[in-house]
């Protein structure tokens, strides 16, 4: 950096303008393609009012910072360009290079000793102090507004469920969550456009996060603990959330899909769901698949319907989701129960905690609904996923969390699984 | 050393008039290095007690219906009485440590050996206090409430057991002769720290027991 | 100034350096000034500080080895480099290797080097305790990282949030090794607090009130009061998670009616101050570079002091920012993001005043200078984005998001780090007698820099578009990808950075020898630190120094004319010591520190393995407390010292040794074995002081 | 070392002003020669030996028609009495040094507000 004598000071000094030009150039570039790219998780386009109350907080003041950034790296670069001690044009005729470079300095030139000023302390000491109790009074007035619920009592209300490493949404289409929820679905939140959901958030082994960064901040979903959030967006679509809260093995494949849809829509969608699978009969297309399916999966995974129905009505493994594991044995329940329920799976257009799609690429411009019906279905990573899901997505070692291999599974077996959960819309 | 220093002497000497002598060791505070780090421990240990506590206090309140709990388990007038145990044996300690600084061997010994005696009675009172809780039902993984007890209270004990530790080594210091009131300091902070664990054990046993369960 | 001014200070006639003395009448004292034992056995602080220092330097290449194994793993989307179980080892590694093993000891290498001398005194308060926080702190981080070797590397986060550390979905020994050994640095970390303070508070040289100490010794006091209190609370959430995995207890099961958020709330009361742990010292360094390198005295002395101190006190009222989405409720959110935000004042007070330090200055921008003045740039960054989710509803969209990442690793990298290798360019003569290489040094600094924000500035902008911290991969269509390989590429960049830092040392120390030695002040310094030889002698100083003001040293070397211009008065040969002073009694190096550090990395083994090799380890802290309380703190044969330490005063289940310490150097005996009545404690207007100081 | 002329200092922009705590210590030292006798150490002694009967009397039915919160402030004044008694006469404080005093309120103050806090924030007061 020009520590060398004139001329050459002049000629560095060109090289790095001109190196420093190159560099913005390149920086601009890499940001005009970095913002070219896709992003679904993108925190600064909000779709929903809380995303977008969050950012309207967050702007301001991170606008702020940066004027903040500006004056005082510019007093920096200032202060060290013009406060610069010189070298002694002696030193340098001599030609010694910057090794004891501080021998160079003029030894005698001491500047005024200043110690400090009482009027410029107080200033920094308050103007900043005015600054943020400013930024704190916005601070409480937009948490007082995520904060509000306006949903009513009896609205629509999903508790969600983080488990290693997929989410379980629950839906309570009456709001009340202490009974045992209409309709349980895995991986992807199917909600009506411009109403707030009232979601609660709790967790079955590990502390796991919440988070559809497009519609709203995250909630961290504890085990033993319940915490209210709300979510709605502003427009139909498919929001991308994951997991936030590091959870073991597989935390980067936890994803969900909040999925938009208009009222009319949803309604459909909650008829749908609120059927109950049929028992196929021997000849039904699907039947092998049912009872590889009965034989294999039904440990964990539930159909309505299908696997076992409890006296009470409730079928099996719905008794666990009373919202409140507290007194539930932890590692049974990541046993029993507490895999995907199934039900209408076909209807869903990603599994394995959203990392895969159940249908090729295409699909994604088919309306959600009827995506079962005309959606070309993801064989490869659906078989792949039944053989061997370990292989796919990492699992806990002992196999206690998480699904398992079947290795023992016939490639004649898994084409009529497959075909059987295609039947399951 | 004298004759080297002697010419600083007297260039310190009018500081040094002010204090009283070489009574005090000539640290900047006027306090010794380890009678200072004792109560920084101290200070420290606060914080360890404290984070115990209101592990207890917070474990007890999540302690889910049905289980055993407090009420089950605490013989009040028992413990009553081993508190008060530990309670006179900070008193046989500073009675101790008044003996030693007036030159009384005889009476230090006596006053260590009681107060040893007395913490050791309060540690064969919770050795017997665990005893009859293990029978009861309460292990150290029964339920939330028997691992914080434990803990609290076990963590409590090693602290007094370590005390009498340090209390057996003073007197055997003592017999062999090499305890004076010179190095009474040394009594005094293995003192402070039995005293403070006395406060712990108060905390305790208001917190732990006689509050209303 | 006049000799008669400096008396030497206890200078024992005739004495031998260090003579060999008896312990226990069967082991001869260690003896010997060098060969690896001097060192191994060494309770010199000084040497102790070189040490803590090697030793966060390799740990520093430990560190920096699993970072670039993560961004190695990240540069492209579906990465392949480690499978997701090695990844959560190694991101686990590098956060507590970074903060435990090397930022940490880093701040206790230059407080241990650099407190003593600065505040003039001859050694720490208690020398075998501070030799013994040493070992301590390396057996811990040894024993941590042996994990690699032994089933696996704790996988849990450095924040190790239960239940995911626990048993049940952690079931390796790897968080074992984790809460254990964290036990073992946090012993030593406690007690070499409690040595510090001590040794702060009570072994000042006369005139050396607390408002006349250096910023540094300020800051480093501070953090020690932040360990001391700070280090029980990590103790207790340790031992919960330990009983809990090694003995079954339920503090952290949720079946029996746990919740996991008691852990966080202890780990961030201790977590949060453990922050300020980490900047704080380098805040300190730079406070002491700035001035240096401006020639003017730092700006706003008391603002800089009480700052500290009050970032300090703050730094308790902040933790729960760290749970803002925990579920901890709406008014606890409230409460510590409005205390969140003001913690920011103090921290600009201390940004502005070391701006208003160079104002006005002649700023020599020697390499210290430039990484502290980097540093500061660095920081504010890290500063700024900090109040950017010190409002609770932002962070909920940026905590755990690689926005959080960026931010404090400009604090921690950019500010801690920076500002902890600016202290070492710039104390490197002082301990070595040699300085590092300029060129090279700079140009290490301007690939430093350029490296280090092509890898954390983007990240800023990967945690606005949602990327996830602790993820391994990341799908090709999350929109990642380009800022991910600038990091990765930027990560090799910092690599480059580090090995120039390596290189320069080596390369200087090779062309040291031979080299005329260099004098005790090669940047016409202002603490008293400078006032003695580079290297710095083994007794400090030859003489006392009575101070009567702030930068003592400058004051003695500069004075002002009748114009009120700085003028020098003395040439620094004049006024610094020259080492040669003989015969100083120090404190005789002692076995029974290392032996007690050892016994704990075996007691931890032994919980983890078998029991009975946690006797062994018990049996040699035991033995070792027992041999260490009985030796006499210095040789017995020196009849002037009466030792009465027979029996130790403390001592205590999870802080292992508190030895009685040798008390017999700068003023610490209690019947003052030839130490000079001090001028009395902070009274330092005596006419001696006065007219050593003041008058011509 | 001979003495070396020097410019007179600007000791008013130079010297710091005195350390008020530093300078407090070695005054208020002599007050540490005041120990208290053995007699009075068993004044203490009993005082806490009654106020730990007080304390466990309320464990019996007795008390209790005091309701809760008056039970809970009762047995906490006791117990904060007892503890300053203890820190005050046994631990010396009330008559050594201020700093010893600073470190250890500096612990105790600490300890209960972060730990009171966390209790608040866990919500377990009145449950």
């Amino acid at each position: 950096m020009g520590t060398g004598g004139g001329r050459a000071g002049r000629r560095g000094g060109r090289v790095v303008r001109r190196l420093s030009l190159i560099l913005v150039a390149l920086a601009v570039a890499l940001i005009v393609a970095g913002c070219a790219d896709e992003h679904p998780l993108d925190t600064l386009t909000p779709a929903g009012p809380d995303a977008e109350e969050i950012n309207d907080l967050f702007f301001p003041v991170l606008g702020v910072a940066i004027i903040v950034f500006f004056l005082v790296q510019g007093a920096i670069i200032y202060l060290a360009v013009r406060y610069r001690a010189r070298r002694r044009a002696a030193a340098a005729a001599a030609g010694t290079d910057g090794d004891e470079s501080d021998d160079l300095y003029g030894d005698e030139e001491y500047p005024e000793q200043v110690h400090g000023n009482l009027r410029l302390e107080l200033a920094w000491t308050i103007v900043p102090t005015i600054l943020l109790t400013v930024i704190s009074v916005f601070t409480l007035i937009s948490l007082v507004e995520l904060n509000k619920v306006s949903a009513a009592e009896d609205d629509l209300r999903v508790t969600v469920v983080g488990q290693q490493w997929w989410w379980e949404f629950q839906y309570h289409l009456d709001g009340d969550t202490e009974t045992p929820p209409d309709i349980v679905t895995a991986n992807e939140m199917v909600i009506p456009v411009g109403q707030q959901v009232p979601l609660e958030i709790t967790s079955r082994d590990v502390i796991h996060s919440f988070w559809v960064p497009r519609l709203n901040g995250k909630k961290d979903a504890v085990p033993g603990r319940t915490h209210p959030w709300v979510i709605e967006a502003d427009e139909p679509g498919r929001y991308m959330g994951v997991c936030q809260e590091y959870c073991g093995l597989s935390h980067a494949y936890m994803r969900n899909y909040t999925v938009v849809l208009t009222q009319a829509e949803w309604n459909e969608w909650v008829e749908g769901q609120l059927v109950d699978a049929v028992p196929l009969e021997p000849g039904d297309p699907g039947y092998e698949g049912q009872e590889v399916f009965l034989a294999n999966c039904a440990n964990c995974h539930v159909v309505n319907g299908v696997t076992d129905v409890n006296l009470d009505g409730v079928p099996d493994g719905m008794d666990d989701y009373d919202g409140d594991n507290g007194d539930d044995d932890i590692t049974s329940a990541l046993v029993a129960g507490a895999a995907p329920n199934l039900t209408h799976l076909a209807s869903r257009t990603t599994f394995a905690g959203s990392i895969f799609d159940l249908y090729e690429d295409r699909a994604k411009r088919i309306p959600y609904l009827e995506v079962a019906e005309r959606g070309y279905l993801n064989r490869g990573d659906l078989e792949a996923w039944i053989r061997n899901a370990p292989e796919r997505k990492a699992n806990d070692a002992d196999g206690a969390r998480g699904m398992t291999a079947f290795p023992g599974l016939s490639d004649g077996e898994i084409d009529a699984l497959v075909e059987y959960l295609t039947t399951l819309r | 050393m004298s004759d080297v220093a002697s010419p600083e002497t007297t260039v310190s000497a009018p500081a040094a008039t002010g204090h009283t002598a070489a009574a005090h060791p000539p640290t900047t505070t006027g306090l010794t290095h380890n009678k200072l780090a004792m109560w920084l421990f101290l200070g420290s240990e606060c914080l360890l007690f404290g984070a115990l506590i209101a592990t207890y206090m917070f474990a007890k309140s999540r302690l889910p219906a049905g289980e055993l709990g407090p009420n089950d388990v605490f013989d009040i007038p028992f413990t009553s009485v081993s508190s008060f145990v530990l309670l006179m044996s900070s008193l046989t300690m500073v009675l101790a440590l008044s003996a030693l600084n007036r030159g009384e061997e005889r009476n230090f010994r006596v006053w260590i050996v009681a107060t040893a005696l007395l913490g050791g009675t309060f540690i064969a009172g919770q050795v017997y206090e665990f005893t009859v809780f293990y029978n009861l039902g309460l292990g150290y993984t029964t339920n939330i409430f028997g691992s914080a007890f434990y803990t609290l209270t076990g963590f409590h004990g090693a602290h007094v057991t370590i005390g009498i530790v340090m209390l057996m080594s003073t007197l055997v210091s003592s017999v062999r002769g090499r305890l004076s009131p010179r190095n009474a300091e040394t009594v005094e902070l293995i003192g402070l720290y039995w005293h403070f664990v006395d406060i712990v054990w108060i905390l305790i046993f208001t917190i732990i027991y006689l509050f209303p369960q | 100034m006049t000799t008669t001014s400096e008396p030497p200070l206890q200078l024992t006639a005739g004495e031998q350096l260090v003579r060999p003395s008896t312990s226990l009448g069967v082991l001869s004292r260690p003896k010997g000034e060098v060969g690896w034992k001097s060192w191994l056995f060494t309770v010199d602080h000084k040497r102790i500080g070189i040490m803590y220092g090697a030793a966060a330097l390799l740990f520093l290449v430990v560190g920096g080895i699993e970072a670039l194994l993560i961004r190695l793993q990240l540069a492209v989307p579906g990465g392949n480099v480690l499978s997701e179980d090695a990844y959560n080892q190694v991101f686990t590694m590098h956060g507590v290797t970074m903060v435990f093993l090397v930022i940490m000891p880093m701040a206790a290498a230059f407080a241990n080097y650099l407190l003593p001398l600065q505040i003039g005194a001859r050694d720490v308060a208690f020398p075998r305790l501070n030799a013994f926080s040493l070992w301590a702190f390396l057996a811990g981080g040894i024993f941590l990282n042996t994990s690699w070797f032994l089933g696996g590397a704790p996988d849990g986060g450095w924040f190790g949030y239960a239940p995911n550390s626990g048993l049940v979905f952690s079931p390796s020994h790897g968080m074992d090794f984790y809460a254990l050994g964290l036990q073992i640095t946090g012993i030593a970390s406690l007690v070499s607090a409690i040595n510090l303070i001590t040794t702060v508070l009570n072994m000042r040289a006369p005139g050396m009130t607390l408002f006349r100490m250096p910023v540094l010794t300020w800051m480093l006091l501070v953090v020690q009061f932040l360990l001391l209190f700070a280090i029980p609370v990590i103790t207790v959430a340790l031992f919960l998670l330990s009983f809990d995995r090694l003995f079954g207890a339920n503090f952290f099961n949720v079946a029996a009616g746990a919740d996991p958020l008691l852990w966080q709330h202890l780990f961030w009361i201790f977590g949060h101050p453990e922050v300020y742990i980490l900047i704080l010292p380098a805040f300190g360094i730079m406070s002491e570079v700035i001035p240096v390198f401006s020639r003017k005295p730092i700006f706003g002395y008391p603002f800089m002091v009480f700052s500290g101190i009050a970032i300090g006190f703050m730094g308790w009222g902040v933790w729960a920012h760290h749970m803002f989405t925990s579920g901890i409720g709406p008014v606890s959110v409230a409460v510590f993001s409005l205390s969140t935000m003001f913690i920011a004042v103090p921290t600009g007070v201390k940004i502005l005043n070391w701006l208003a330090t160079m104002w006005g200055g002649r700023l020599r921008f020697t390499t210290a200078m430039l990484y502290s003045v980097g540093a500061v740039a660095m920081f504010t960054i890290g500063g700024l984005s900090g109040v950017t989710h010190a409002i609770s509803p932002a962070d909920t969209q940026q905590t755990d998001t690689y926005y959080i990442v960026a931010h404090f690793h400009y604090v921690i990298f950019g500010g801690s780090l920076m500002g902890m290798l600016s202290g070492l360019y710039f104390w490197w003569p002082k301990a070595f007698g040699y300085k590092l290489n300029e060129r090279l040094g700079k140009v290490g600094f301007w690939v430093l820099l350029v490296g280090f924000n092509l890898t954390f500035g983007p990240m800023h902008i990967l945690g606005l578009q949602g990327m996830s911290r602790r993820i391994h991969s990341y799908a090709a269509d999350s929109g990642f990808n380009l800022w991910n390989a600038v990091a990765t590429a930027g990560s090799f960049v910092i690599a480059v950075g580090v090995l120039l830092f390596f290189w320069n040392i080596g390369l200087s120390r090779r062309r040291a020898r031979g080299a005329p030695p260099l004098g005790p002040d090669p940047w016409d310094a202002r603490a008293l630190e400078w006032m003695t030889a580079s290297p710095v002698p083994t007794h400090n100083f030859d003489r006392e120094i009575t101070v009567t003001r702030q930068d003592e040293f400058w004051h003695r070397k500069w004075g002002y004319d009748e114009n009120g211009k700085v003028v020098r008065i003395a040439p620094t040969a004049e006024v610094a010591h020259d080492g040669s002073a003989k015969g100083v009694h120090l404190p005789s190096p002692s076995y029974w520190p290392v032996v007690v550090a050892l016994g704990l990395p075996f007691v931890a083994y032994g919980l983890i393995y078998n029991l009975w090799i946690t006797g062994v380890g018990a049996l040699l802290i035991l033995g070792g407390l027992y041999a260490w309380v009985f030796e006499p703190p210095d040789d017995p044969e020196d009849q002037a010292h009466d030792d009465h330490h027979e029996s130790d005063p403390s001592g205590d289940t999870g802080n292992g040794a508190d030895g009685g310490g040798s008390q017999d150097h700068n003023g610490g005996s209690a019947d003052g074995d030839g130490a000079r009545p001090l001028a009395a404690a902070g009274a330092p207007a005596g006419p001696a002081a006065e007219s050593s100081g003041n008058q011509p | 070392m001979t003495q070396t002329p020097s410019v007179p200092t600007e000791a008013a922009e130079d010297v710091q002003p005195a350390d008020a705590e530093t300078e407090d210590v070695a005054a208020e030292h002599d007050a540490e020669h005041e120990h208290p006798s053995d007699r009075q150490y068993v004044k203490v002694a009993l005082i806490l030996g009654a106020l730990t009967a007080l304390e466990v009397a309320t464990y019996f039915e007795s008390v209790h028609h005091l309701g809760d919160a008056a039970l809970y402030a009762l047995l906490v004044v006791l117990m904060v009495l007892k503890f300053i008694y203890v820190v005050a006469w046994f631990m010396h404080l009330k008559f050594d040094s201020v700093i010893l005093r600073r470190i250890f309120v500096a612990g105790i103050v600490l300890a209960l507000g972060v730990y009171l806090v966390m209790l608040t924030a866990f919500r377990i007061w009145g449950a």
